[in-house]
């Protein structure tokens, strides 16, 4: 939200973030420019009609992804919603098996089967990329209770929107997970906008939207999005209380989309007024605050943040090239990943007809 | 006199009429006011008509579709959009058990005047979870009505008898044809109501009868183009636009006169509308057929994202003109 | 629950109860009385064989009903879950057609097509009856929108139970009643058990299940459903806030049920203790707790009390013997009912085939 | 050496195999444990096997659905009760958008091996809410498999092959078959094991197939007897057993051999499995057939409550049996 007001505490001191060595700040700081280096590669192609279906851009709130995919572990695991580009790469994922997927290519992460809403990288403990509004958030308990089953020290964080919260699917959650002791984080991405639909219009609450928790006497917190180190140390709190305790937390991030719910979204400078955008962008930019934030630590350079930006851009290039240049989907592969016992040709696959083309 | 209209105009001109009509319809869904639709079918809908009349709810499909459902046995009229008729997922029990059902559990004594309206249809790179094609799904369910208009006639006409119908209609729109145009009489020269259940005909033929809904119609007539032209093959085209109720006299009439069938579904082959439209031509029309009823449906697979491929997961022209040269 | 603690205050005083002449409060005694004799019959019959089904028995919750349903006016309305027979008097149907109903009659309410679960009244304001747990609580919504839609001032008192709590289309009726301003009740009737699983095991929450209210900024309150008195008092303040503010409130009225969740459960004497049981019948008798009140009162006499039990007892008798002589549906029968137009014989329901049976 | 047991013993039995033989497997639902189960198949499961196990959950089978279908992901194995397979109708986002297409849309990166498990019929007076038939429903949605056991040794087999399979199953119990008994190997003869895919022939004969699964194999055997008794009618009942895999070949070998058939689906007749398995058989043995494909269905409307008449509604041997006299 553009009033996100900026906070009195300085994060920065605590021990999660001062534990945080300077390579690993820049690191932080790079992949933010990535995410939105990346986006703007995306958005320029698919605007080219070279990318399909949606394209739900994360540009200015790099740092809720970015912020709280640091601090896992080997134990600990992602799950989102279909505006999936800043989680996945901040788990690890590499941008051409990402913009090759955008571009529907076999290369791509989900062999171009999923597309820009459905991103995934299991063995980065990331589990997508989900298209029905609050879909993915009885998925994101099950991740962390199968956690807990298999008897695995970490937890879930779940992200969803502040217009999801309103989806049933995510109650039951929350009470499952309380009175199971579920160690699950759900991050609200309160970028105060559902489509067209501001927060009040969609939802109706006390105070804030992460308060909604205690009604399942889960804890909460609300957190500023633009600042990283604030996204650490509060995220971080909730983290282990899951790990430790079995505990889970709701977290309200504030943060703000600088363009439409998705790029055929030609409304979004009616429902929002330029003021509030540029507010954002001047006042409350992730990216320029954590830049800012690194030269007056005398960790980064102007120099050094130049060189990140423009090795970001020149990855992107790179990963539309290697998009471009990749082999399509074949008529053959519509039919595979659809069951395991086919794909692995085993004797259960063998017996009975599963696919009735003709 | 008629004008040209898109799909799109003649839906909402359709809906609007009905707004005029009758102070109990009001238009509910996402997006549907303030934002002019997702789509931009209720444009201008808001402006007009107000808060009242069009209301934009939060995304909680199960919640505002069972509100439209209570409202309606109130003697309210609500026309609830789904801005993709995929989200019927997390609607699906007021969907099936409340509206479809509650009329019977009370013999008789509740009615449930509502619609549910929105696109349904694969085809537009939005993958597995939003290209749902769930006309046989609903049609399945004794107490509802489905249809699927394939031209802006069709579609302004069959939302004013759907909105007028005294039992729960669901419309299945297309995003694909939203844009398309064609010939929709002027109100001027009066109510302009296609009654549910009555199938058209759009291209006569008699070698063989291709039978579809929705936007399969459209590629049933491409393929019936080609078919003429480059193969001497005369096709006739069904166009069902109402599944339930359906009108099996003009499908059986179809396959008397030509003997020969190929129904075109978008749906995925188990099931859908085409497997239970074989079932009655069998049934009631054995001894004319001349060889079995075949089908082109999607590839069956969860919907592909790709764009490079996914029309060939779908019924196409090509894919159509196959299957009938195939029947030999 | 068997928790409830006996109240400090009187509600007697309370101006909607003082509004009471002695006829309406011996009324109120009655329909209490009524509604367990007619049980108590069928639950004699459903042991004989005579009802299938379920048969989800409302004995010990008898003042939830008579009381709120006391404080309706033309434009009140009413809808439940399957455990409705309590309901269903109260708002004024006819033990013949409701035991009719359940023998699966032509004669019931439903015209047998409904059964236990789904008895129905429209003329009467009561909408059912439904079996989905919490199936009905949008639906409840949706009447109340309706009121308001038509200019009528009104509410809707929607029922459910205390597991139904959990059912994510009652938070999401709960955020759109807030929102939206509707002026809806919803009353959790707890009986401190779905089934066999008691509140705790079912529900996570703060306080009690009502305070999950505060997450929609909607009013709450806690009733002891064991007397009538204060049941009235403080519904009586909800309705007129939905009526005349058209704002929501969440009431929890705790109670208990003396059987088994249905007579199904043959285990209920296992996950509640007989002293539980016992001491609710002992203390919290609602039919009890009234009886003794009226008669301190000096409104009812024992000679009075027992004359109505034996009426009530007679009545329940008659409509057994109605239900038994009533004509059972035809073959016939199984297809009407389904569509409007059909029944109505309407140009409509001559255009296609709408059936599909051969 | 095989023992007589009933289907709910013969389920239980299987479960509790699969539960010693996989730490993974989790048995979780809504009264599965502390309780026993509301229709007691899964009664002693938790005293032998624990709170990690077998697992009680709220009434929130969207919350406990999905989160199975979460853990899956991660190598649990959650084999989940739905109390009625009627309550799909409140988690059938997670049932056919998650589970159904979590693999397709990663491209084979993520795994769903759930079951989902409970009853699935009309017939014991609970009502329209209560009674749905959904085997055609899910096959429907490919990526999902779907099974219907009508006898105890299948019940057995048939659930441990749905818990080793690596994709959903959802397996379609009866509560009216809980009760019934049949012979089931014992385990000391070894792992009882039936695949999925796999048709039986539950009575040979060489006049008319009867085609069935679930309950209806046992009222279309009980049609047989009639049939041969009372008519001279030599029947052949093959029960599919499983839905998605399907024996298309044993549907084809039944049909050439006999040339007469009547489908026997306790669905609405609009769809079905029934629907799907005419149109195969149209299709893949044409010239095999003496006349049209029949069907014995329940009667096109919300299911009824009163006992007096259900059973009329849904197929039952003198509607089978009046069935196959009018082919003449
Ligand atoms: C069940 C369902 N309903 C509606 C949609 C369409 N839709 C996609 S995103 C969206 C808005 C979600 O807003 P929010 O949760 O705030 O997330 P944000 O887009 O701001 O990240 C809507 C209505 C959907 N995908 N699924
Ligand atoms: C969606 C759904 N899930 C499960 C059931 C089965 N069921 C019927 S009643 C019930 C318990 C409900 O308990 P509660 O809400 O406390 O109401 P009570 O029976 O105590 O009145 C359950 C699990 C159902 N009918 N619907
Ligand atoms: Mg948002
Ligand atoms: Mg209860």
């Amino acid at each position: 939200m553009t009033s996100a007001s900026s906070s009195a505490l300085d994060f920065a001191h605590s021990p999660i973030n001062q534990a945080l060595t300077p390579e690993r700040k820049i690191e932080l700081f790079t992949q933010m420019v990535r995410i939105r280096r990346f986006e703007q590669a995306g958005l320029k192609y698919y605007q080219a009609g070279k990318i399909g279906g949606f394209l739900h851009l994360y540009i200015g709130q790099e740092a809720v992804a970015v912020g709280t995919i640091s601090l896992g572990g080997a134990n600990d695991h992602f799950i989102t919603a279909y505006r999936d580009h800043g989680h996945a790469l901040a788990v690890g994922m590499g941008m051409n098996e990402c913009m090759a997927e955008m571009y529907g290519k076999q290369t791509g992460c989900s062999k171009g089967k999923g597309g820009s809403m459905h991103f995934f990288a299991p063995d980065k403990n990331f589990w997508g990329g989900h298209g029905i509004v609050a879909g993915q958030t009885p998925l994101g308990l099950g991740l962390a209770y199968g956690l807990k089953y298999l008897g695995r020290e970490g937890c879930c964080l779940c992200y969803l929107g502040d217009g999801a919260v309103n989806q049933g699917a995510f109650h039951e959650s929350l009470n499952i997970a309380s009175l199971f002791g579920i160690p699950v984080v759900y991050v609200i991405e309160n970028n105060g906008y559902s489509m067209g639909t501001s927060q009040e219009r969609s939802s109706a609450y006390n105070g804030c939207l992460a308060q909604r928790a205690e009604a399942y006497a889960i804890e909460w917190d609300v957190i500023d999005g633009s600042d990283l180190y604030e996204v650490r140390a509060k995220t971080h709190i909730a983290m282990e209380r899951a790990r430790k305790e079995m505990k889970p937390t709701v977290l309200e991030i504030d943060t703000y989309r600088y363009y439409g719910h998705s790029i055929a979204d030609a409304n979004h400078k009616k429902y929002r007024t330029p003021e509030e955008i540029e507010n954002y962008k001047q006042n409350h930019d992730p990216i320029a605050v954590f830049r800012r934030r690194l030269i007056a630590e005398g960790v980064m350079t102007e120099e050094l943040a130049t060189t990140i930006n423009k090795d970001a851009a020149t990855e992107a290039a790179a990963s539309v090239k290697f998009a471009e240049e990749s082999p399509a989907p074949t008529i053959a592969d519509i039919s595979t990943d659809v069951y395991w016992e086919s794909d692995n040709n085993t004797p259960a696959s063998q017996i009975g007809r599963h696919f009735f083309n003709d | 006199m008629s004008r040209i209209l898109t799909y799109r105009e003649a839906l909402r001109e359709g809906l609007d009429e009905e707004l005029a009509r009758d102070p109990n319809v009001v238009l509910m869904g996402e997006e549907v006011a303030q934002y002019n639709g997702a789509y931009k079918v209720t444009e201008g809908l808001w402006k007009k008509w107000g808060d009242k009349r069009i209301v934009d709810t939060p995304i909680s499909e199960a919640g505002f579709i069972g509100m439209g459902i209570g409202a309606s046995m109130l003697g309210v009229r609500p026309v609830m959009e789904l801005m993709f008729w995929s989200f019927h997922s997390v609607a699906f029990d007021q969907l099936v058990s409340n509206a479809a059902c509650v009329r019977y559990m009370s013999g008789g004594l509740c009615n449930c005047p509502i619609v549910v309206r929105g696109p349904a249809n694969g085809g537009t790179g939005v993958g597995a979870t939003h290209s749902h094609i769930p006309e046989g799904l609903f049609a399945a369910f004794p107490g509802l009505k489905v249809c699927a208009p394939a031209t802006p006639a069709d579609a302004k006409g069959l939302i004013k008898a759907a909105i007028r119908d005294n039992d729960p209609v669901y419309f299945m729109e297309n995003t694909l044809l939203y844009g398309t145009t064609g010939e929709v009489p002027d109100p001027a020269d009066g109510d302009f109501v296609i009654p549910l259940g009555l199938a058209e005909i759009k291209r006569e033929g008699s070698d063989v009868s291709l039978i579809a809904h929705g936007r399969s119609v459209i590629q049933a007539l491409a393929a019936a183009e080609i078919l003429k032209n480059d193969h001497g093959i005369d096709a006739e085209v069904l166009d069902l636009r109402s599944i339930r109720p359906l009108d099996q006299d003009a499908i059986l009439k179809s396959v008397m006169k030509t003997n020969r069938v190929v129904l075109v579904d978008e749906s995925k082959p188990f099931g859908g509308v085409s497997a239970m439209v074989a079932m009655l031509i069998q049934d009631h029309a054995f001894d004319y057929l001349d060889g079995p009823i075949k089908r082109v449906c999607s590839i069956d697979a969860p919907a592909i994202y790709s764009p490079h491929i996914e029309h060939e997961q779908l019924p196409n022209p090509r894919r159509i003109v196959e299957k009938v040269l195939s029947l030999g």
